[in-house]
């Protein structure tokens, strides 16, 4: 057990690598034990994870878990892994979306099921890999990795546009974190001038220091690369077309865990590497970011595909997540965080809603549906508690995250919380009228007689994230006492900075107000 | 936890433990499942009585569950504050409830949604007995958005019809603006104050600027104004009329439209400090009541008529408590849930009872057909014309003597004419449906409704008649006062008296408006002493104001919901589609077709590659030489 | 003297295999030329190369070259077209090339020599034994793998000139 | 001889192997221009090996003659597969390497 603990970052990075290889050896025809096999290692993975839930210190906002071996002696790489508060949940999130992803694909996805669920396996590697890295490096690589397989499950399951999409994914996202490589490096550079060791542990990374001007280019080089990912306002355009033709589990995955990376990256990377620089350009990133939320609202609420609405729905929570990022005080960071793990529910819960009635009725159009809620009460029911998460209702988890934010944001910086705010309204009025036209009134399309309710394996899938919906929104402390500690160090290391940041503002006159 | 909290969390338990059981097995309860609902309300009710007696005899106080949110310097606990006034809500919220649900037995019979109406009308009566327990701003918020939710199913019941879902949709939609106000104000009280308790935060208040005192009691007034359908957000409540009627009688009469006037009164501390803010309420109040009354002048949809009388009611309700006579709106608060649940009750029965049917144009001397309901529906709107002795008499009296004898005489003249108008529609219903001529569809086979409808009704329109009793005029000599007013004790008094008319006085001018009314419906639709058509053409422009809803539908249409829409459509189809993917696909494309030029370098000759090579080779030595 | 003999030798057969229009003749003037690099080989007292120059390259490879020449008839393959261009280009480039060949071989490195192999000593043991001794002890390794690389390019050879892939 | 005149003559070599390489069309003098090439070096290699009073040049060249010898085989090799492809060894007719 002592051992099993103390590795037990490595073995959650590697089990599904492993188990993939092991899939490797079965002969492809046989599909059913392929499915079930990988969906139970999924599971074995994610019941691994439960381990770090219940032996992590919540008080301590140190990193836990930490495993540190030499790698790349020459340029000062290791093999460095931990966790805090954050990135505890992120895995969670991943380990269990991945088993969710698998289990929603029985159906979905018809041909080369064996590679199917090895490249699943695989990004479930290369993503835990990605958030329990504590070396530059590392996560680097792990960080590309990950696009393969995606890049792949977009362009062979996905539906009409796939090629089209798959290529602006990659692409998109490459040119991002190729321009943030160039900031990493230069960082580690700087850093090499100023101690003569090379490193690319991030914790001394963070002593690094930059002068204001390199630092304020650095900090949009690696905002670009981390707002892709996230995405922000004008570099959404990706996501609308990868979520939108990716299958479902590509789409529940891309949904709940790799937006995620954006927005971890700012929180483990781009601030504090940069804190002055980040001080100093907020008021930019928050309107972005406030754009962000209005306009894919906006955005959302024309759209006629099912998936697309969700997908530009998703840029409207994103941005939600990054006021309260940057507004950087514990309790609005606190709510991102927090925030983080519930779009990753919802937004993952409500596509697989979408997929199912797209196995059922093999279209998206909202037009070619309505009035099945009476053919399928439970597949209403629980689609309507996903959209209500989604809007943000009391009682449900959205809504602890989106109030933490906003209150969180309200004192400095009040005119962009109240915009945001505002756009809880949009959200309510795109699901609802989205939930109406698939749902309610009369069947006016024959083909949906013929609606069949949820089976037993769909209701598996989605019963763990409606639990959690409810359990977050009702009693969110076990998650928000193990990431609170995490995200006051943050704060407070930051608010260190201020004092910089102030004397610069003082010499420049930036900012008078 | 001792007894007492024991006691407190019983109450909303019952109605949960019956929200989930039937939400789970509704399929397999089949009957039972009205009985299960009702029981579990009425457990509820008497346990609030029980509460009500503990509250009456001691001091109020706070009962934990469990800490709900901890962030940082964020702390709320999901706990109750208990005082006379959330006693007394809590008994009314309770007892209407369950006579409402006792109705809806007979009332939702053989429906195929049975399990599924008890259910949800569980969870709402869960999320209203929370939201007046409700120790904090937040848990507040929490389930006055919950009540939406719950007020949005209900209304989108039967969600087959287009009308129904799209009522369902408004309401929702509309009360989320008032909620976003709402909201704001929770986190201003926060970021003000520090904590959501309502003690500290009343505790805080006279330390606080004064324009920040107004600016929270407004936004907290924006979300009463969504949820108590005030105008300008007025306008989803008579659409919400196309849920069953026993969710209009409880929850669009009597409970959840109310929550606004309860949340004014319990924030009366804030509201106080505000005499500014506390004024909006009150003329907002009082233009409500009278545009609402004037709009239920011509409608001929019975429970829409009905919806705007609830409107205005509520109107009078915000000009009580905006002039500080928090009492007083608490009167008329409690006594307008009981005529007014009684009201839509027996609505429901004439609609059974016409299979439906709610058009006043088709309808028509059913007095003898159903006694049981026409009496009581009379009852009802004698209550609501304020005449004596009747409990909206003493309850809408109490309300327009303060409003002149403090002072606010423009308000107490729309007050008055909309009692006259009041009394004008009320019994312009009573007139046309039951009285008068017989325009009912013949095929229509009218008949009283069952005993467990009927019960509850005149369960409800005895109490209509005595609960007034309770504030006996002069007001604040009254059993009510008397036992409510320790709790607004503490709050500043912005507008003392200045007239001090006795209150037979004033109450002899309404009850004369209120008699007026009735006569002139009188010679409307019994004597026919006018030509009815000849003062529409006269009349005209009025007329078709009423008759339209003063267009306010239509302005919200045009001025932001196509707007907004056209703007999306822009939004999505130029700026996304065309300018940034555009950008985008444009830079891919530049690329493509730089490279497309650039490629033809290499054109495969292996000849030209090796003296390219050789070029290389030739440059690399005369670098080196050079060097 | 001897040097500019072999000099003019190998320089002329050189201008003549590029020249020529006849690859056969090209084959043989290139013979001519590798006899008279193993000429220098001689006068630079490395007989042993010498042999091995006459041996590998004029006898193997040039047998080699023209018995492909015979197989492939190509004695007469006159109508090639010419490319102009590319001729300018490759001149010029190579007339530069040829002068920086000839700057750096003129200059020099500065290097002195260090070797203890000199002239005399060799003539005292011999040149194919000392050769002999470095390929079996110091080369052993890049020997063998030389042999390997032979064993390769026969297969390789045999397989390319199968007559179906 | 004074080693700078091995290696003009060398020079002179190489540049004439190289040029025969660029402007010949025909695969076989291309092939034959390549090994004037790695003469001219394996002149080079001894001439300089001589002056140093070093022994490796000449290994070298040794090794160089193996990798000719080699290269010769594949090469012929690939004349006779092109040739029996194309009909013709006109290098040029070798343009499928592009794109």
């Amino acid at each position: 057990m002592g051992l099993f603990l103390k590795y037990i970052l490595s073995i959650l990075i590697f089990f599904p690598l492993v188990s993939g290889i092991f899939l490797f050896f079965i002969n492809k025809e046989n599909e059913r034990l392929l499915r079930n096999l990988a969906t139970f290692l999924s599971l074995v993975e994610f019941i691994i994870s439960i381990f770090l839930f219940v032996y992590f210190k919540s008080s301590a906002y140190e990193f836990q878990f930490v495993e540190k071996f030499r790698w790349i002696k020459t340029f000062g790489a290791t093999y460095y892994l931990g966790i805090d508060g954050v990135s505890l949940f992120l895995i969670l999130l991943t380990t269990l979306l991945s088993f969710i992803s698998l289990l929603s694909s029985y159906k979905y996805v018809k041909v080369h099921v064996k590679e199917f669920v090895i490249l699943m396996l695989a990004l479930e590697t290369f993503m835990i890999g990605t958030f329990a890295a504590l070396d530059i490096l590392l996560f680097y690589l792990f960080w590309e990795f990950m696009l393969i397989p995606m890049y792949f499950i977009i362009g062979i399951w996905g539906s009409a546009r796939k090629i089209y999409s798959a290529v602006k994914f990659i692409l998109y996202t490459l040119a991002g974190s190729l321009i943030m490589l160039f900031g990493l490096i230069v960082i580690f550079i700087l850093h090499y001038d100023q101690t003569g060791s090379f490193t690319f542990n991030i914790l001394k990374l963070y002593h690094t220091h930059i002068p204001l001007g390199l630092q304020i280019i650095l900090f949009i080089a690696i905002f670009i690369g981390f707002a892709v990912k996230v995405p922000v306002f004008p570099f959404h355009t990706w996501l609308a077309d990868a979520h939108t033709e990716a299958p479902t589990a590509g789409s529940v995955i891309l949904a709940g865990v790799l937006l995620k990376f954006g927005i971890y990256g700012f929180f483990r990377f781009a601030i504090p590497l940069m804190p002055e620089a980040t001080l100093i350009l907020t008021p930019f990133i928050l309107v972005l970011a406030v754009i962000g939320i209005i306009y894919g609202a906006l955005v959302s609420m024309v759209q006629k595909d099912l998936k697309r609405l969700v997908a530009f729905s998703s840029i409207s929570h994103m941005g939600f997540i990054m006021l309260g990022l940057f507004a950087m005080t514990a309790i609005s960071v606190d709510g991102s965080i927090l925030q983080l793990i519930n779009h990753g529910i919802s937004t993952g819960a409500l596509f697989l809603f979408v997929g199912m009635l797209y196995e059922r009725r093999h279209t998206r159009l909202i037009s070619d549906f309505g009035g099945i809620a009476k053919k399928v009460p439970i597949l209403a029911a629980l689609f309507m508690i996903t959209v209500l998460s989604s809007i943000g209702l009391p009682g449900l988890n959205g809504f602890v995250g989106e109030f933490l934010i906003l209150v969180g944001s309200f004192k400095q910086y009040t005119v962009f919380t109240v915009i945001a705010t505002s756009g809880v309204i949009f959200a309510a009025v795109y699901l609802l009228w989205m939930f109406q036209r698939v749902m309610f009134q009369n069947i006016t399309n024959s083909k949906n007689e013929q609606f069949k309710d949820m089976d037993l394996r769909e209701i598996v899938t989605i019963i763990p994230l409606i639990f959690l919906m409810l359990y977050i929104g009702l009693y969110p402390t076990p998650f928000l006492s193990r990431i609170d500690p995490t995200v006051t160090h943050f704060v407070n290391m930051i608010n260190h900075h201020k004092y910089a940041y102030n004397l610069i503002k003082a010499k420049i006159g930036l900012f008078n107000a | 936890m001792d007894t007492k909290d024991l006691l407190v969390w019983s109450i909303p338990f019952f109605p949960m433990l019956g929200a989930i059981l039937l939400g789970v097995f509704g399929k397999y309860l089949k009957n039972y499942a009205g009985y299960i609902g009702s029981i579990s309300i009425v457990i509820s009710f008497l346990f609030s009585v029980a509460l009500f007696i503990t509250v009456a005899s001691t001091h109020g106080f706070t009962a934990i569950l469990y800490p709900w949110i901890y962030a940082s310097t964020f702390k709320t606990n999901i706990s109750t504050y208990i005082d006379r006034l959330s006693v007394i809500m809590l008994v009314m919220v309770t007892g209407v409830s369950a006579l409402v649900h006792i109705y809806s037995i007979g009332y939702m019979k053989g429906d195929k949604g049975f399990a599924r109406y008890f259910s949800y009308m569980n969870l709402f009566v869960f999320s209203m007995i929370m939201l007046v327990l409700a120790n904090n701003f937040l848990l507040l918020y929490v389930f006055w958005e919950a009540v939406g939710f719950c007020s949005y199913i209900l209304i989108g019941f039967w969600y087959e019809k287009k009308s129904a879902s799209d009522a369902a949709k408004k309401a929702f939609i509309v009360n989320r603006v008032g909620d976003f106000g709402f909201g704001l104000g929770v986190m201003l009280i926060f970021v003000s104050t520090g904590t959501l308790n309502y003690t500290s935060v009343f505790g805080m208040m006279p330390s606080l600027p004064g324009y920040l005192v107004t600016i929270i009691a407004l936004l907290l007034f924006a979300g009463a104004v969504g949820k108590s359908a005030q105008f300008p957000l007025h306008i989803w409540l008579p659409d919400a009329m196309e849920g069953p009627t026993p969710v209009s009688s409880l929850i669009h009469a009597a409970t959840m439209v109310t929550a606004g006037v309860y949340l004014v009164a319990r924030c009366h501390v804030i509201f106080s400090y505000s005499p500014f803010a506390s004024h909006v309420v009150a003329y907002i109040g009082g233009f409500t009541a009278f545009l609402a009354a004037f709009i239920a002048l011509t409608q001929y949809d019975i429970k829409r008529i009905i919806a705007y009388s609830t409107i205005s009611q509520l109107g009078y309700m915000f000009m009580a408590v905006g002039i500080g006579s928090y009492a007083a709106g608490i009167f008329h608060l409690i006594s307008h849930a009981v005529f007014k649940g009684l009201l839509f009750l027996t609505a429901g029965s004439v609609m059974h009872a016409m299979s439906g049917e709610l058009d006043l144009r088709k309808m028509g001397k059913l007095y003898s057909k159903m006694k049981i309901t026409a009496v009581t529906f009379i009852v009802g709107a004698l209550a609501l014309s304020g005449i004596p002795p009747f409990s909206g008499f003493f309850s809408k009296d109490a309300i327009l003597a303060d409003t002149f004898n403090k002072g606010y005489y423009i308000l107490w003249i729309m007050g008055e004419v909309t009692a006259f108008m009041t009394a004008f529609y009320i019994f312009r219903i009573i007139f046309r449906v039951f009285f008068g001529e017989s325009h009912v569809d013949p095929s229509v086979h009218v008949h009283e409704s069952s005993k467990v409808m009927t019960i509850p009704m005149i369960i409800l329109a005895s109490l209509a008649a005595v609960v007034g009793f309770i504030g006996i005029p002069p007001f604040d000599h009254s059993l009510f006062y008397l036992f409510l007013h320790r709790d607004f004790q503490n709050s500043f008094v912005f507008s003392p008296f200045v007239n001090y008319y006795p209150w037979f006085l004033l109450s002899s001018i309404s009850v004369l408006a209120g008699a007026l009314g009735i006569y002139t419906a009188y010679l409307f639709y019994i004597k026919q002493a006018f030509d009815t058509e000849k003062i529409k053409r006269i009349f005209k422009p009025v007329y078709e104001l009423s008759f339209n809803k003063v267009y306010i539908d239509e302005i919200y249409d045009q001025l932001i919901v196509t707007p907004l829409k056209n703007f999306s459509v822009y939004l999505w189809r130029v700026v996304d589609t065309f300018v940034i993917d555009g950008a985008v696909n444009g830079l891919a494309q530049g690329f493509a077709s730089f490279s497309g030029r650039v490629r033809r370098v290499q054109n495969g000759m292996v000849m030209s590659y090796a003296l390219t090579l050789m070029i290389g080779v030739i440059a690399l030595l005369a670098y080196y030489f050079i060097k | 003297m001897l040097f500019y003999v072999f000099s003019i030798i190998a320089i002329y057969s050189a201008l003549m295999v590029i020249l020529s229009r006849n690859p056969l003749t090209s084959a043989l003037y290139l013979v001519l030329c590798f006899f008279a690099i193993a000429g220098f080989y001689v006068i630079l007292d490395m007989e042993f190369l010498a042999a091995m120059q006459v041996l590998v390259y004029a006898g193997a490879i040039m047998v080699l070259v023209v018995l492909v020449i015979m197989l492939l008839n190509l004695a007469n393959a006159k109508n090639i077209p010419k490319d102009f261009h590319q001729m300018f280009i490759a001149v010029i480039s190579f007339i530069l090339l040829f002068f920086e060949i000839f700057l750096y071989a003129i200059k020099g490195s500065g290097k002195v020599p260090t070797g203890i192999y000199t002239t005399a000593f060799i003539k005292t043991i011999g040149n194919t034994q000392i050769i002999g001794e470095f390929l079996f002890t110091k080369y052993i390794f890049p020997f063998e793998v030389a042999s390997i690389l032979l064993l390769i390019a026969i297969i390789g050879a045999f397989i390319f000139a199968r007559r179906k892939f | 001889m004074d080693i700078n005149a091995y290696l003009i003559v060398a020079g002179i070599l190489f540049s004439i192997g190289g040029l025969g390489v660029l402007i010949r069309k025909n695969l076989i003098v291309v092939f034959m221009s390549l090994e004037l090439m790695f003469n001219a070096a394996n002149l080079g290699f001894v001439a300089v090996s001589g002056y140093l009073n070093l022994i490796s040049g000449d290994i070298f060249v040794i090794f160089v003659m193996v990798v000719a010898a080699a290269e010769a085989a594949i090469a012929l090799g690939i004349a006779i597969a092109f040739y029996r492809e194309k009909g013709t060894i006109n290098i040029d007719k070798a343009n499928e390497l592009k794109w």
